[in-house]
């Protein structure tokens, strides 16, 4: 009933872009409010509002497979004849598998190697195997605190080549985490504090989130860089949980935000790329240098299997992702 | 001392003049009289007040006297309404009470604790029983302050009890008790909390306030020395029971039980034999063979008896007399006004005795022998 | 005819007599906590039972090694940090004891003070305080003990470290109370005795402190079982307490049922430890208070007498084979020592106490756009920033509008309750009492879990009300406890002579028993009052999109960004505690001894 | 009473024996003398002990009597070393202590509040001192045994203190604090926690193990007939000062000031003109131009004086006789073993009478007109 759309909200400084970008505007454009809600992850949330019956949010962002794993039971249909001109235009420029039913890949994110530059000034570290390499590149490094990313970084480290990555030998993987434990001053879990240590000295080396880091470059010239090599690429998908209660109104931010010119000046502002030609090409290309939807970048990165962790693990009880979870929890707390 | 006792006879004076001058318009009360009967209390297993019967007349001023524990209290709280009693009646006036809730029983009551509301002023809490009645405010204004008057407390009407001495609160609670000239006025130990000369200030001031107004006075005490001094009658209680009701003089003199005899006042038990009776006299002789007269009213007249002498009513001398036994003297103390004596006679009973300390004469000690006697009007056979 | 009228007459008045019994003023708070509190925990423990065989869920909680292995390293934690708050809160109350007049009154300050403030606050205050640009790394870089910062966030010291200095003021308080009710002759006769110092301390002092130390280690360890925000932010990944579990699965999909059975494992031991320790201590310890009147003694009591007597003369036994002849060796030592060492301790807690929150007020008025210190410049613009920014705002009258409606709730159902409990003649009341305040041992991550659900069902998630009765569970038993405290100070007499001088029940209530017990109502208000405004965990599972709570944004923030804001809102916390303390100050004086 | 008097006197008997056969060997204490010289104590500004000087006789019972607040605390603080005096000094034995510990000063100590140690047992709170002085179990279960006989307290060694009543309790105390054979013992108000009927059974107690175990013992107390009852000498405190040591009995007869005179014992104060002085007799003359003789050691023999006439000492009768004067009587109540009479003499002053109530003879009543007379021995002229 109110003329509001609820939409889930990363926070820190991609949240405050998009309030500046997307949501002011198209406040003021249609007069539906935006409320955001802070979160990093709403896969478990959306299943249980909606198995209780209760939706709260219209426009979430959930992982790639859980439009898979989440799509029958809690997520409604996008209808895309609703979307506007300029959307529609986005949307054919992208592959059809990045436009699913149930969900919209909306930002393609890029998890990369970022380090100091004061720290390292004659060499800079090219690869995971770098990374790996503490006589190398003594310091503290930085990793999130999940299976994904780091196990492919570990086997990398180890000499698996890229194409061979999946399925993952995951003993292998923690075998070689363990190398580098010691070294890690901090498992991370939000996008934002990766960039905060390198920022704060916490560590000299991180698995980082490109966009965050590229903002750390480019907007705030900190002394940082990062190297796409290796790195990998993912997309997050928008979907609409059903019984959403603002349907309407999420289509309408959601066509908002594909059009390729404000998506673009939302890249400028904070570096999550919509994994759209058309977007990259709106864009400066100064500043679109360190994009994920630089095909240069891409090119050199490595496309992250969200199938393989969304698979059922080898044990049967849970998926691959949480079984992985728990493997290096159990090694983090040794 | 002179000073306090001649202020209390100048406001003696000033009430009189007060009840004469209002025509007795601010005591007016008559009291109630109350009969308890056949009332029993258990708690648990445990029995409180074990059938207890009590008359007590009008405007009478009688106190519940008796050991810790003996269910004082709970007869108190009984009357007052603060319990429900188990089985018997209570009678006010002839009409039975124990189904008004206590704040229709219209009675006055003071506690130990004082139990001033520490939330209003001095003449708030005298007025509350007023305000609960739904006195208009000019009446209740003016009753106070004539209360406060009679207590002597009308420069402390605006304190609150925490700015007041223990002596000036209980008197704020008397005050509180009075105002509504209550037909009765409950009182449970009210002086136990203050320090011994207050006290006695106090017992002397309730006793005299009980002759103004006319109220009937129940009044709880475990002190002997209290009950003698004010009542009219005393119910001495043990364990739950009424043991006897007597004037102060009385159960002084006359004892029922053994019980009641080490209670009230210090006393020696004597075991002798009896030896003859003659209408109310008794001649006895002790273990040792002692022969001495002594009072009775009890229907034995052969066998074994106890007897009781009140340690002041032994006269000693020196010198043999006639008519004396012999003791020796174990110890002998000075307690300022009186000598106390212990002594322990040829039959192997300690005797204890407390004559006036006659300045010049020399005090006995220890191992001294001394010659004691009595007459037949000092003693008194127990039952 | 007649007699059959009479008889009903007389059953009506046993009935109605029956419905004026102070007992029925327990219903309304059973009532509301049997709805939303019990009802959830039962669901709780059904969804966990529900796998393909009751066990399945439990079989993984503990086949999992990590599932094991933290349950053991939460219960290591928990004891060390209780052990740590041992050490460090005796010697304080001690100093809390023997310092007088102003001196007494700010140290005693220094220790209560932090017990208001909002534990995610005092842990953020320890993030600032042992970041790497922080005060601490800049200090012993300045004497030159390091070279350069060292990392001091995130490992198993600061997470004991951060945990310690949040619970050692109930430590310290609970130590406080026993000793200060001690009789001051008894250290006198000791001493008169030929006893020295450390003679008494070991003879007198300590045994009679044991139920004091007893009850500060239990409520200590118990709290710490369910702890969830400080080793959060404060640890590494080998620190990951069991509570954190069960948040981190609450964010995989496929998790129910085994979500739960994490939570019913947590409950279980918490409540374990409880009842094990109540048999021992009796289950006063967990709301601080004496023991209550029961309609007739129990016999038990006396067989609990002769128990604990036994215990200790076997205590006696072994203070005087070991202890002995080591405080022999002590007893060398000159006789300041004992003195100092209380100082020093004590002065250490104070200090580790205080400085944090310091530091922090210091930074919310830095002029720098990170957290430094000492900060480069000062300006109010992080002021500015937070009162300016509507979503910051926003959360702060939310938080506000709820903490109201949730002190006033829990202050109407739990006044009702006491009186309940202390006026009332039943048996079983310590029983009743035990689920009164039973919320306070409850880890709040289980609580939170096990309301979610009930929340969905009903459609109280993200509303204000829901939100407000939520912690309203937690603040009954804090209303429960103080106000049976006032309650049980009130001189019965008081009432029994104002109903004997005409008023009735109703008016004896009003015009007796309300005014005595105003300042514990006030008390209880604020104290329930802080408790939904710091809550996090609960709002962390209930909240919704357009409510989010003040602790909701400040914990979004810690987590995301650390900057000079969150220096704001802890100030400004600070401030409404040290505000509340000051006007309630005469009130708190009189009823700390029952929290 | 007869029981307990008898059991008291074959106990003496019992410590005696005790005493003797073991040849003095439990309690062959000797007490130390003490000398407090020119002590003072202040609390900021407040003086508690303002330049106190005392010596205390090897052995003596000494007890220190004062109002509430008049520093008697104080004093026996800083003799036991629990606080530190600000000048002055204090010397046992002659040898000064005031630099010794608490704890190594040796001296025997009871509290009000008993002060028991909860967590032991009776025979442990008694060893306490033993073991502290390290002294091996054998020695220690034996002297443990013996004390708590001694203080008829065998029974309960293996009570804890919660479980016994107040006077056994402070029986435990005192057994704790001569179990070490004390050249000293100390004393702050160790009865006035309890009921009047123990406290009187235990200060017999208290005073005959003084007679036995031959410590020096200073004891404080606000009561004065606790004072008379049991001291070999009085202190009198007042506001930090002290105002007069003497034996009861001289305290009680001669007391050096109005303070001292109705501090101790009720007293009647008249004012008089001195008539003439011959020797220690004076011829006084009161407002009404009663005319009577008085004992005195003053100076002074002009002009006005307050006289002492302890209300005991004044003797009544119905019909006027040579030398005495008329008063009326305005109250007389009945306190058991004696009457207290108050009545208002001619010059306007009231007097206090207590006589024995004689059996048989009519009490009087208020309105009454008696005659009123008193000796010159009965008679003190306050300085
Ligand atoms: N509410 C109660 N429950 C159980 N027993 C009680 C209760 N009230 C009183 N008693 C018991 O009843 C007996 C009588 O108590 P009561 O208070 O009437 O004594 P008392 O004569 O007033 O004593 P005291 O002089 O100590 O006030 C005592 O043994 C007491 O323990
Ligand atoms: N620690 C203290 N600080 C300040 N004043 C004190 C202290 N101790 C005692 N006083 C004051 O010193 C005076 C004497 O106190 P003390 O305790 O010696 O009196 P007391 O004669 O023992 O009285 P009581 O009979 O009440 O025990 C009192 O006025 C008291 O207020
Ligand atoms: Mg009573
Ligand atoms: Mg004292």
């Amino acid at each position: 009933q109110d003329n509001v759309v609820i939409m889930q909200d990363p926070g820190g400084a991609y949240g405050e872009a998009l309030r500046q970008v997307m949501y002011d505007p198209f406040e003021k454009e249609t007069g539906i409010k935006v409320v955001t809600v802070q979160e990093a992850r709403s896969g478990p949330r959306i299943k249980a509002q909606v198995e209780a019956g209760k939706t709260e949010w219209d426009l979430t962002f959930i992982f790639d497979q859980e439009t898979k794993l989440l799509g029958d039971c809690c997520l409604a249909d996008i209808d895309y004849s609703k979307l506007s001109e300029g959307a529609q235009k986005t949307l054919a420029s992208m592959p059809d598998n990045l436009k699913r039913p149930k969900g919209i890949a909306l930002q393609v994110i890029g998890v990369t190697l970022a380090y100091q530059t004061e720290k390292y000034t004659a060499e800079t570290p090219q690869n995971w195997a770098d990374f790996w390499n503490v006589e190398k590149f003594p310091g503290k490094r930085c990793l999130p605190a999940w299976p994904r990313f780091v196990f492919e970084a570990a086997l990398m480290a180890d000499g698996v080549e890229k194409e061979k990555l999946y399925p993952i030998d995951m003993e292998r993987a923690l075998k070689k985490i363990a190398e580098i434990k010691p070294h890690v001053s901090k498992w991370w879990t939000t996008a934002a504090q990766a960039p905060q240590l390198l920022l704060d000295g916490e560590a000299d080396m991180c698995m980082a989130y490109a966009g965050r880091i590229n903002n750390l470059i480019v907007v705030e010239g900190a002394p940082v860089n990062m190297t796409w090599n290796e790195g990998f690429v993912y997309y997050d998908f928008f979907s609409i949980p059903k019984g959403s209660p603002h349907y309407d109104n999420a289509l309408k931010l959601l066509s908002y935000r594909l059009d390729a010119e404000r998506a673009a000046e939302l890249t400028t502002l904070y570096p999550v790329a919509v994994p759209s030609p058309l977007v990259f090409a709106a864009a400066d290309p100064k500043v679109s240098l360190y994009w994920a939807n630089n095909p240069e970048n891409v090119a050199k990165a490595i496309e992250w299997s969200p199938d393989y962790w969304g698979a059922p693990s080898p044990d049967g009880k849970s998926t691959n992702e949480e079984y992985g979870q728990e493997k290096l929890n159990e090694l983090l707390a040794q | 001392m002179t000073d306090g006792l001649a202020g209390r006879a100048e406001r003696r004076q000033h009430i009189a003049e007060q009840a004469g001058n209002s025509s007795g318009r601010v005591f007016q009360a008559i009291g109630s009289s109350i009969e308890v009967a056949n009332v029993t209390k258990r708690y648990g297993p445990f029995c409180a007040a074990d059938d207890i019967s009590l008359t007590i007349q009008p405007g009478e001023f009688i106190t519940l006297l008796g050991p810790s524990g003996s269910g004082k209290t709970t007869l108190l709280n009984l009357i007052a309404g603060f319990q429900k009693l188990d089985s018997g009646e209570i009678l006010v006036d002839g009409k039975p009470i124990h189904h008004v809730p206590t704040h229709r029983r219209g009675f006055g009551m003071v506690f130990q604790s004082y139990a001033l509301f520490p939330n209003m002023t001095v003449s708030q809490n005298v007025g509350f029983p007023l305000r609960m009645a739904g006195m208009d405010r000019e009446t209740t204004e003016r009753r106070v302050a004539e209360t406060l008057e009679i207590m002597r407390l009308s420069e402390h009407a605006l304190k609150t009890p925490s700015q007041m001495s223990g002596g000036q609160q209980q008197r704020v609670a008397i005050a509180r008790a009075i105002v509504m000239r209550p037909k009765v006025v409950l009182m449970d130990e009210p002086l136990s909390a203050l320090d011994r000369r207050l006290r006695e200030s106090i017992q002397i001031e309730i006793r005299e306030l009980h002759q103004t107004i006319g109220s009937t006075i129940l009044f709880v005490t475990h002190d002997q020395g209290e009950a003698l001094t004010m009542s009219d009658r005393i119910a001495v209680l043990d364990a739950g029971k009424i043991v006897q009701v007597a004037t102060p003089v009385e159960l002084y003199r006359h004892p029922e039980t053994r019980f009641v005899a080490s209670f009230v006042g210090e006393s020696n038990l004597i075991e002798a034999e009896i030896v003859q009776k003659r209408g109310s006299t008794m001649t006895l002789k002790n273990k040792a063979g002692y022969v001495f007269n002594a009072e009775s009213r009890n229907a034995i007249d052969v066998g074994r008896a106890t007897v009781l002498v009140r340690p002041e009513r032994i006269a000693i001398s020196n010198e043999p007399a006639s008519n004396t036994t012999q003791a020796t003297v174990t110890s002998a103390i000075f307690l300022g006004e009186i000598l106390r004596i212990e002594a322990k006679m040829e039959s192997g009973e300690t005797l204890l005795i407390r004559c006036s300390d006659i300045a010049g004469r020399a005090m006995p000690s220890p191992g001294d022998t001394i010659h004691v006697s009595w007459g037949a009007e000092d003693c008194w056979v127990l039952a | 005819m007649a007699v059959a009228g009479s008889l009903r007459g007389a059953r009506a008045a046993s009935f109605s007599e029956q419905l004026r019994k102070p007992v029925w003023l327990l219903v309304p708070a059973a009532c509301f906590l049997a709805f939303i509190y019990l009802l959830p925990l039962f669901d709780l423990v059904r969804i966990s039972l529900s796998g393909p065989s009751w066990a399945t869920h439990f079989e993984r909680v503990f086949a999992v090694s990590l599932y094991w292995d933290s349950l053991v390293r939460t219960i290591k934690i928990s004891a060390t940090v209780a052990f740590l708050c041992l050490l460090f809160g005796y010697p304080t109350a001690l100093l809390i004891h023997r310092s007088k007049g102003i001196v007494q009154v700010l140290i005693a300050t220094a220790i209560v003070l932090p017990y208001f403030i909002a534990i995610l606050i005092r842990t953020y205050a320890w993030m600032v305080l042992l970041g790497r640009n922080g005060p601490i790394n800049k200090l012993a870089i300045w004497l030159g003990i390091l070279d350069e910062p060292a990392q001091l966030l995130f490992n198993r010291g600061s997470v004991l470290l951060g945990m310690t200095a949040v619970l050692l003021p109930l430590m310290v308080l609970s130590i406080y109370s026993s000793v200060s009710r001690l009789d001051p002759s008894l250290k006198r006769a000791a001493l008169a005795s030929g006893a020295g110092p450390l003679a008494v301390f070991w003879r007198v002092l300590l045994p009679l402190t044991l139920p004091g130390i007893g009850a500060g280690v239990l409520i200590v360890f118990v709290t710490a079982l369910g702890f969830f925000i400080t080793p959060t932010l404060l640890g590494g990944p080998a620190d990951q307490m069991f509570a954190m579990h069960i948040t981190q699965q609450a964010d995989f999909a496929t998790s129910e049922g085994f979500l739960q059975a994490l939570a019913v494992v947590l409950l279980t031991i918490t409540l374990g430890v409880v009842a094990v320790a109540g048999k021992f201590l009796g289950y006063e310890f967990i709301w601080g208070g004496g023991k209550l009147v029961e309609a007739t003694p129990t016999p038990s009591e006396t067989r609990g007498r002769d128990k604990s007597a036994r215990q200790r003369s076997i205590g006696t036994f072994f203070a005087d084979a070991i202890g002995w002849p080591l405080l022999r060796l002590v007893g060398r030592l000159p006789a300041s020592f004992g003195t100092w060492t209380v100082r020093l301790m004590g002065g250490f807690v104070v200090l580790a106490l205080m400085v944090p929150i310091i530091v922090v007020m210091i930074i919310s008025f830095s002029k720098a756009s990170f957290l430094t210190f000492p900060p480069p410049g000062f300006s109010l613009r992080w002021y500015e920033k937070f009162f300016s920014d509507p979503e910051w705002m926003a959360a702060f009258f939310n938080s506000l509008t709820i903490a109201l409606m949730s002190s006033a709730l829990a202050v109407t159902l739990g006044t009702a309750a006491a009186m309940g409990v202390v006026r009332g003649t039943f048996k079983g009341k310590t029983a009743v009492m035990l689920l009164l305040v039973s919320p306070v041992i409850v880890p709040p991550v289980v609580l939170g879990l096990s309301l979610y659900s009930l929340f969905l069902r009903f459609d109280m998630v993200g509303t204000t009300w829901g939100l407000a009765a939520a912690h309203a569970i937690g603040g009954i038993p804090l209303v429960v406890v103080v106000i049976a405290a006032s309650l049980q100070g009130v001189d019965p007499r008081l009432e029994q002579a104002a109903a004997v001088h005409g008023a009735s029940p109703l008016r004896v209530f009003r015009t007796v028993t309300l005014p005595a017990i105003a300042p514990g109502v006030a008390a209880a208000a604020f104290f329930a009052f802080l408790h939904s405004f710091d809550e996090l965990v609960l709002s962390l599972f209930l909240s919704s999109a357009q409510l989010k709570t003040l602790p909701l944004r400040l914990w979004a923030d810690v987590n995301y960004q650390l900057n000079p804001v969150l220096a704001v809102v802890s100030t400004l916390e600070v401030l409404l505690v040290v505000g509340g303390i000051a006007l309630a100050r005469p009130v708190l004086a009189r009823s700390r001894g029952a929290i």
